[in-house]
């Protein structure tokens, strides 16, 4: 795969296709690649690297490479897909500065799930089977690949590219029993108590990074309300228990409808926090009250929140479901 | 030398919790490591180290500084200042004891003092534990640390398989050994776990780092490096990297109306956020490269230049783990000062 | 859920000024009580009322947050309850979700006609949220002292 | 901070019974940037006023507070009293301490209490307050009506009258519409023609009316007062102009096998035609579609006898753009495509209609000259069976036909079989109905007398299939009240097509940023108070494109709409609300989350050019919101996530700030 996406990333720049390369970087290790953007073939062939850890959606960085001269390819996984057409529904991308390679993807690994696994002083990596290689500086581990992989990948919705100029590696099919809201519906049977206890546990550590907003590519407000003084709300850390629930729920809020459940969110919480389960609640319950509708599958349909019928459910409806008091 | 078993650890945790308020690195919710107050039935994590570090226990995120009162239009102004209890803070890796060291000199040593900061830091006594398992992400070596030797606390530790063995390091360190119950051990009890320590640390990817572009007088040089732009292209401009960082000590002040009362605290601010030293003038550090260059440029040009050339850097590799797009201080101490 | 003695919690309404706040001015012509601690927000259709609001209310030591707005189809500007309805319905069952109690949030729709269904609902509103007691989930110590 | 005056109203005993005024005034004197604050018997009186103008000019107020009567009352007083006083009239709030304290709480320490409470959210909210100014802006004094039907001409009719000029636009080659084609109507049985066409020919006479037949609007920009409008006209290879509508070249006109939609396709017409001889304009239309010389090259009769010249072949589409103050929509109505409807047999016998196709059989100028002939063999039919409910009533599971009643079936259908049994006696005629309804002046009087004097079988009951065989229709049906089957051999069935928006709607709607509902009906500003208005600013209803309706309803909605379009170019310039949505730019995304929830279309997005870092510009969509269409909801503020969009006098901090005072 990243023999045939270098192959292309280099031609594209050579037969003038495009004038810059949107891709990932090698770093010190095999897990730390950067997005990065190329502007010549040497480079590519030097730096450029395609491999399990690969998860950074690349769609975000094309709000502003889109307003740059010139052209600018993009290799765009299924999941990032959805984020792209998303960004260009909310006019935040210039389609036109842009030229998409769609790439097939089996899931993507996070390290930190091969920390979380015991494994420690990786250096380098291989793939035999379903199992991940480690060379570390203890010996050799292995571990499945699946262990490794990405919650968002476990539960994939979707292996389709739904924006693409051209695709490599051949392109897949929605996956609507993908399980994603399993956990949703465990924490909502729950009694409330134990889910204020769950959700205390989880948002108290939240250290207010803003690293869950920043690569969302739905936060691609100008200024945050967070930020912004005037609002009335602006908060550089979570200083209560209450500005930390405030911040997930409205940040939740404002991105429900947009948000393509691309679960970047939780790869990047320094603190583990599982923020997509806060909006894949919305996306859940805008399933179950309104329709299915999945943000960034096609460029026309209006998010749920923005749209209504005139026999929609009552609020009531929250009191009449749910755990037990 | 003193030691104790580690089937006994918890009466060793109890008996200092019981003078004292008694910080450990535990795992928490997502079974990641946090300095949490020690009460029975918690576990030493078995993780290298805290996500968050150590620093936190002396410069929290969010701390009151003072109050105001609001009776129609008087207002009464209320100190926010408490006492702090005594407490230790117990598995404090090297690195996160240099960074002590790096936030002293400005907190307790520069003029102004920060009084909060010191009020902390004296209570505190703190047990600096080896590293046994150094990861691919460490380079503390290049800041002088030796993971092998738990320096910069107030006693040292080390733990092989059976027992954890403490050495006094300062007064206030021997004054927490009083009276604990420990063995004695003889003193090269830690040398064979010291030696296997180092053989790992010869093991570290990175562990010839060169600092030798950084340092002292080197603003001139590195300022303009065209490689800051192509380095901080990819940066979300979020605060994980400062937020983990045991060194970085940017704060903002902020008032927070609650109707009854005005609070005026002070939180990290992180110099990678777009509104960092905002001025009513517009900000001085107008895009993400200004912003980007500013984090490291204090870590390993200003910092140094004001404090004897020490950097301000312990390399505990938390940014290395964090950082949601993998740049980190080790790419750009490889990176800039490169082209010439 | 233990409540405490001569608990009185503050109430919130959010109330639209075509039908709502004309249904509350009704309640008081027709001179039908409703408890005090009950305090109205006009709003110009309830499809102004932002989530931040509500939230903030509870900040700031609200125990209870209830929004009033024309009848589904009677809209001054015809399509706001429907966005606001949709909104609040997501809102509510997020805030169930975090478990925060869902009776400390409700919408009720009250028109200009409506006095006795104004009053009825904020006495009936009240008795629920005094019966759940202190809002202490989405408080913030801050504003109490 | 403001310098903030209070002013407590006793109203009489109304408030001061269970509200302390004084020490109400005393607590809201404490508050931060009160400068003044006092109480009196009745606010609202000439002496009440005077004080307040009085307090604004000595002690240079820069907001008023005034705990009183409910703000729906008085606060349009108190804003002019202060207006007067040279203070800005949005600079004031109402504590309501009437209404939702005196009025609604016996004991005086609780609702002093709460008025105090009250009177300091308001304060918190004054603090926030900006002197807002209504903007302003001129009308074009002229209207354009879209549809030249009967509720369209009746429209244009009234605002002329009034001494507005109107275009009318049609997309016909002639106006008259659904009424041209009807017979007679209900419940006076007087013919449709007869009462239509001279108003037809008042319109075409009238000076202020221009009728623009065969055109459709093309694009539309612009809002109340300002639209501009943009016509298309078709090329009907007619210089209409110079056509006399003398008929010779449809004499001439060898293509004469086209099939003539004014018969509902019952007979048919010459390529070149005049839809019927009462057409306004009496113009000829060349149809491109079927004339031999457009598609072929080769015939050119028409020219050739054409003494007046107004043959052109070469003829292209033109565009006209004009402005206008007002636009009125009357796109109207067609039955619904039957084809879906198989159990009739529609699609497969000829002696199967629809109720507008026997309108055309009944008619004196249809393609039977008015006897009643089967289309299949021209004979008399001697028993017809009527069917209602056609595809209107239709379970919303279903995959054909629409929810809602078609409203005029009922009616047209006891005509239909009244007109029947009357010309010719001895036919049998039984209508199968679900229910009969006739609520209209004289409508049940008229349906009982085709059941009481004329015989009419109505039978409640769906028939259930129709089945041509041995040139009869076998129909099969229930008979509900009876509780049995019923097989009729009839020789004609007539469907009771429910009727559905012209198609051309909503594409318009679009066009004109005009709300629709589901079934493509315009939707009202309000169901009940504003039933003639969109919620558009500037546009307006007229006849079934807002909902079914008979002609008296349509005409009366027609005038409605024409006296709203009146009142709307009588004035000079129209004066906004200034509580409307104001987006901060350098904080929009130009994201369009707040245009998808406009309900009038205020919004739109423009590239503006913005100081970006390092002395660059940056050019970014950000939002417009058009001061005069936005009405203030405030729905574009809570779908806006980065709090861009405000409304200026309910905006997010203040209300925040009346929810702090509250809490607190």
């Amino acid at each position: 795969m990243q023999a045939v996406i270098k192959k292309k990333a280099k031609e594209l720049l050579e037969c003038g296709t495009v004038d810059r390369v949107l891709g990932w970087k090698a770093g010190e290790f095999f897990y730390d690649l950067t997005p990065a953007v190329f502007t010549t073939p040497e480079e590519i062939d030097k730096d450029f690297v395609f491999s399990v850890f690969s998860g950074a959606n690349m769609s975000k960085y094309l709000i502003e490479e889109t307003k740059k001269e010139g052209k600018v390819a993009a290799f765009i996984k299924p999941c990032d897909s959805y984020s792209l057409v998303q960004l260009q529904k909310e006019h935040r991308i210039k389609r036109e500065n842009c030229y998409i390679v769609g790439i097939a993807c089996d899931g993507m690994c996070d390290m930190g799930l091969v920390r979380e696994a015991g494994i420690k002083g990786a250096t380098a990596v291989s793939e035999k089977d379903d199992k991940l290689v480690l060379e570390t500086i203890y010996g050799e581990k292995e571990m499945p690949k699946e262990k490794a992989l990405l919650e968002r990948c476990v539960h994939c919705k979707s292996k389709k590219v739904v924006d693409f100029d051209e695709m490599i590696g051949e392109n897949g099919e929605e996956n609507p029993d993908c399980g994603r809201f399993d956990e949703v519906e465990r924490l909502e049977a729950m009694t409330p108590d134990e889910r204020f206890a769950f959700w205390r546990s989880q948002l108290s550590r939240c250290i207010r990074c803003n690293a869950c907003r920043n690569v969302c590519p739905a936060c691609s407000c100008e200024k945050c309300v967070f930020d912004n003084p005037d609002s009335g709300i602006a908060q550089k850390a979570a200083a209560s228990d209450f500005e930390e629930n405030n911040f997930h729920i409205i940040r939740a809020y404002h991105v429900a409808g947009r948000c393509t459940d691309c679960g970047e969110c939780s790869r990047v919480c320094p603190q583990n926090i599982p923020l997509h389960l806060l909006n894949r609640k919305f996306i859940k319950d805008m399933n179950e009250l309104y329709g299915f509708y999945q943000a960034g599958a096609d460029f026309e349909t209006k998010p749920p929140i923005m749209n209504y019928t005139t026999n929609d459910a009552e609020p009531s409806v929250v009191y009449q479901r749910g755990g037990s008091k | 030398m003193k030691k104790i078993a580690k089937a006994k650890i918890d009466d060793l945790f109890k008996a200092i919790s019981e003078k004292e308020v008694l910080y450990l690195p535990v795992d928490d919710a997502q079974g990641q490591a946090a300095f949490i107050p020690w009460k029975e039935g918690l576990k030493m994590s078995g993780d290298l180290n805290t996500v968050r570090s150590a620093k936190d226990l002396f410069f929290p995120q969010v701390e009151s500084l003072v109050n105001f009162k609001m009776d129609g239009k008087k207002l009464e102004i209320i100190d926010a200042k408490r006492e702090n209890d005594p407490f230790v803070i117990f598995g404090v890796r090297p690195c996160d004891a240099k960074s002590f060291e790096i936030l002293d000199k400005v907190f307790y040593y520069s003029e102004p003092v920060d009084s909060f900061y010191i009020a902390r830091r004296d209570k505190s006594t703190v047990v600096v534990l080896a590293c046994n398992e150094p990861e691919e992400t460490c380079f503390c070596q290049a800041f002088g640390i030796d993971q092998a030797e738990a320096a910069g606390g107030d006693v040292s530790a080390w733990e092989d398989g059976e027992n954890f063995y403490f050495k006094a390091v300062t007064e206030k360190g021997e004054a927490l050994l009083e009276g604990l119950p420990l063995e004695d051990a003889e003193d090269g009890a830690a040398d064979d776990i010291k030696k296997a320590a180092k053989a790992v640390m010869e093991k570290l990817p990175l562990r010839d780092l060169d600092l030798s572009k950084f340092g002292a007088g080197k603003t001139q040089e590195l300022f303009d490096d065209p490689a800051w732009a192509k380095l901080s292209e990819s940066c979300l401009g979020c605060g994980t990297c400062t937020f983990v960082c045991p060194t970085c000590q940017c704060f903002d002040i902020k008032d927070f109306d609650g109707g009854k009362q005005i609070r005026r605290f002070r939180c990290w601010d992180s110099c990678m956020y777009s509104d960092f030293t905002q001025m009513s003038a517009g900000q001085p550090r107008p895009t993400q490269k200004e912003r980007f260059r500013q984090r490291f440029m204090h870590k390993l040009v200003y910092y140094p230049d004001m404090h004897e050339g020490m950097f301000s850097c312990v390399g505990c590799g938390r940014c290395l783990r964090k950082c949601p797009i993998h740049m980190n201080i080790v790419k750009v101490i490889k990176t800039i000062g490169e082209e010439k | 859920m233990q409540v405490k003695e001569n608990f009185t919690p503050t109430i919130v309404a959010f109330c639209c000024n075509w039908c709502s706040y004309a249904g509350a001015d009704l309640s008081g012509n027709n001179r039908l009580e409703y408890p005090a601690n009950v305090k109205i927000i006009r709003i110009p259709c309830s499809c102004r009322l932002n989530p931040m609001f509500i939230l903030r209310a509870f900040q700031r030591g609200a125990d209870g947050v209830i929004l009033c707005g024309c009848h589904p189809g009677d809209c001054h500007y015809t399509t706001g309850n429907y966005y606001a309805r949709r909104r609040m319905t997501l809102l509510f069952s997020m805030l169930d979700y975090l478990g925060i109690e869902k009776e400390r949030t409700r919408v009720e729709w009250v028109s200009a006609a409506e006095g006795a269904k104004f009053a009825q609902t904020m006495n009936e509103f009240v008795e629920a949220v005094t019966a759940l007691g202190e809002n202490k989930r989405l408080e913030d110590l801050r504003c109490k002292q | 901070m403001q310098r903030i005056g209070v002013f407590v109203c006793w109203c009489g005993s109304n408030i001061a019974a269970t509200v302390d005024v004084q020490a109400v005034a005393d607590a809201l004197a404490k508050e931060p940037g009160v400068v003044f604050a006092t109480n009196y018997q009745y606010m609202c009186s000439q002496t009440g006023q005077d004080m307040i103008q009085e307090k604004i000019k000595e002690l240079g107020l820069t907001g008023v507070v005034i705990c009183s009567c409910s703000p729906r009352m008085h606060e349009a007083t108190f804003r002019r009293t202060c207006e007067k006083a040279g203070l800005n009239p949005y600079m004031v709030e109402i504590a309501n301490i009437r209404e939702q304290v005196s009025w609604v709480h016996k004991d005086k320490a609780v609702g002093t209490e709460k008025a105090i409470i009250l009177g300091r959210a308001a304060i918190a909210k004054v603090q926030l307050n900006t002197p807002l100014i209504a903007g302003e802006s001129p009308v074009t004094k002229r209207a354009l009506v879209i549809g030249g039907g009967i509720a369209g001409i009746q429209t244009a009719l009234d605002i002329a009258d009034a001494g507005f000029p109107v275009d009318i636009v049609e997309t016909k080659p002639t106006i008259g519409g659904k009424m041209a084609q009807l017979d007679k109507t209900f419940p006076t049985l007087d013919c449709a023609a007869c009462i239509l066409t001279p108003k037809m020919v008042d319109a075409g006479q009238n000076d202020n009316i221009r009728i623009l037949s065969y055109s459709e609007v093309e694009e539309v920009k612009g809002f109340v007062g300002n639209f501009e409008v943009k016509i298309r006209r078709k090329a009907r290879y007619v210089k209409e102009d110079l056509c006399t509508g003398c008929g010779l070249c449809m004499e001439k006109c060898p293509q004469k096998k086209v099939p003539n939609e004014f018969n509902m396709g019952l007979d048919n017409r010459t390529a070149i035609y005049i839809p019927f001889a009462q057409a306004v304009p009496k113009v000829a239309t060349i149809d491109a579609n079927y004339c031999l010389m457009l598609k072929n090259g080769k015939c050119g009769l028409c020219s050739r006898n054409c003494t007046a010249g107004a043959i052109d072949y070469k003829q292209q589409d033109e565009f006209i753009e004009e402005k206008y103050g007002a636009i009125v929509v009357a796109t109207g109505f067609n039955p619904i495509s039957l084809d879906k409807f198989d159990e009739f047999a529609y699609s497969k016998s000829p002696d199967v209609v629809s109720s507008l196709e026997f309108e055309r059989l009944m008619n004196a100028a249809g393609p039977t000259g008015g006897t009643l002939l089967r289309p299949s063999d021209r004979t008399h039919p001697h028993t017809i069976v009527f069917v209602q409910c056609v595809g209107s009533r239709c379970d919303a599971s279903a995959e054909k036909g629409k929810e809602y009643c078609s409203k005029i079936c009922c009616m047209y259908t006891a005509k239909h079989a009244m007109l029947t049994r009357e010309k010719y006696p001895d036919t049998e005629v039984y209508v199968f109905y679900i229910d009969v309804r006739t609520p209209g002046k004289s409508f049940d009087e008229f349906y009982r007398r085709a059941v009481e004097q004329y015989n009419v079988h109505y039978i409640k009951g769906m028939v259930g299939k129709v089945v041509p065989e041995g040139g009869k229709l076998k129909v099969q049906a229930s008979d509900l009240l009876d509780n049995r089957q019923i097989h009729i051999d009839a020789d004609m069935v007539v469907l009771a097509a429910a009727i559905e928006p012209d198609k051309s709607a909503r594409p318009l709607a679009t066009k004109l940023t005009a709300s629709m509902d589901t079934n493509d009906f315009f939707t009202e500003a309000h169901p009940k108070l504003r039933p003639v208005e969109s919620p558009t600013a500037g546009v307006f209803l007229s006849g079934t494109c807002q909902g079914p309706k008979d002609i008296p309803e349509t005409v009366a909605q027609a005038g409605a709409a024409a006296s709203k379009v009146i009142g709307l170019l009588v004035k000079d310039k129209l004066i906004g609300n200034p509580c409307v949505a104001k987006p901060n730019e350098l904080m929009c995304n130009g994201c369009s989350s707040c245009e998808k929830v406009c309900p009038y279309g205020a919004i739109t997005y423009e590239d503006k050019p913005f100081r970006g870092p390092n002395r660059t510009t940056l050019i970014r969509r950000v939002a417009c919101v058009n001061p005069a269409v936005c009405q203030g909801c405030g729905a574009c503020t809570v779908a806006c996530p980065s709090g861009a969009m405000d409304l200026q006098g309910f905006s997010n901090r203040q209300i925040m700030a009346e929810v702090d005072a509250i809490c607190k």
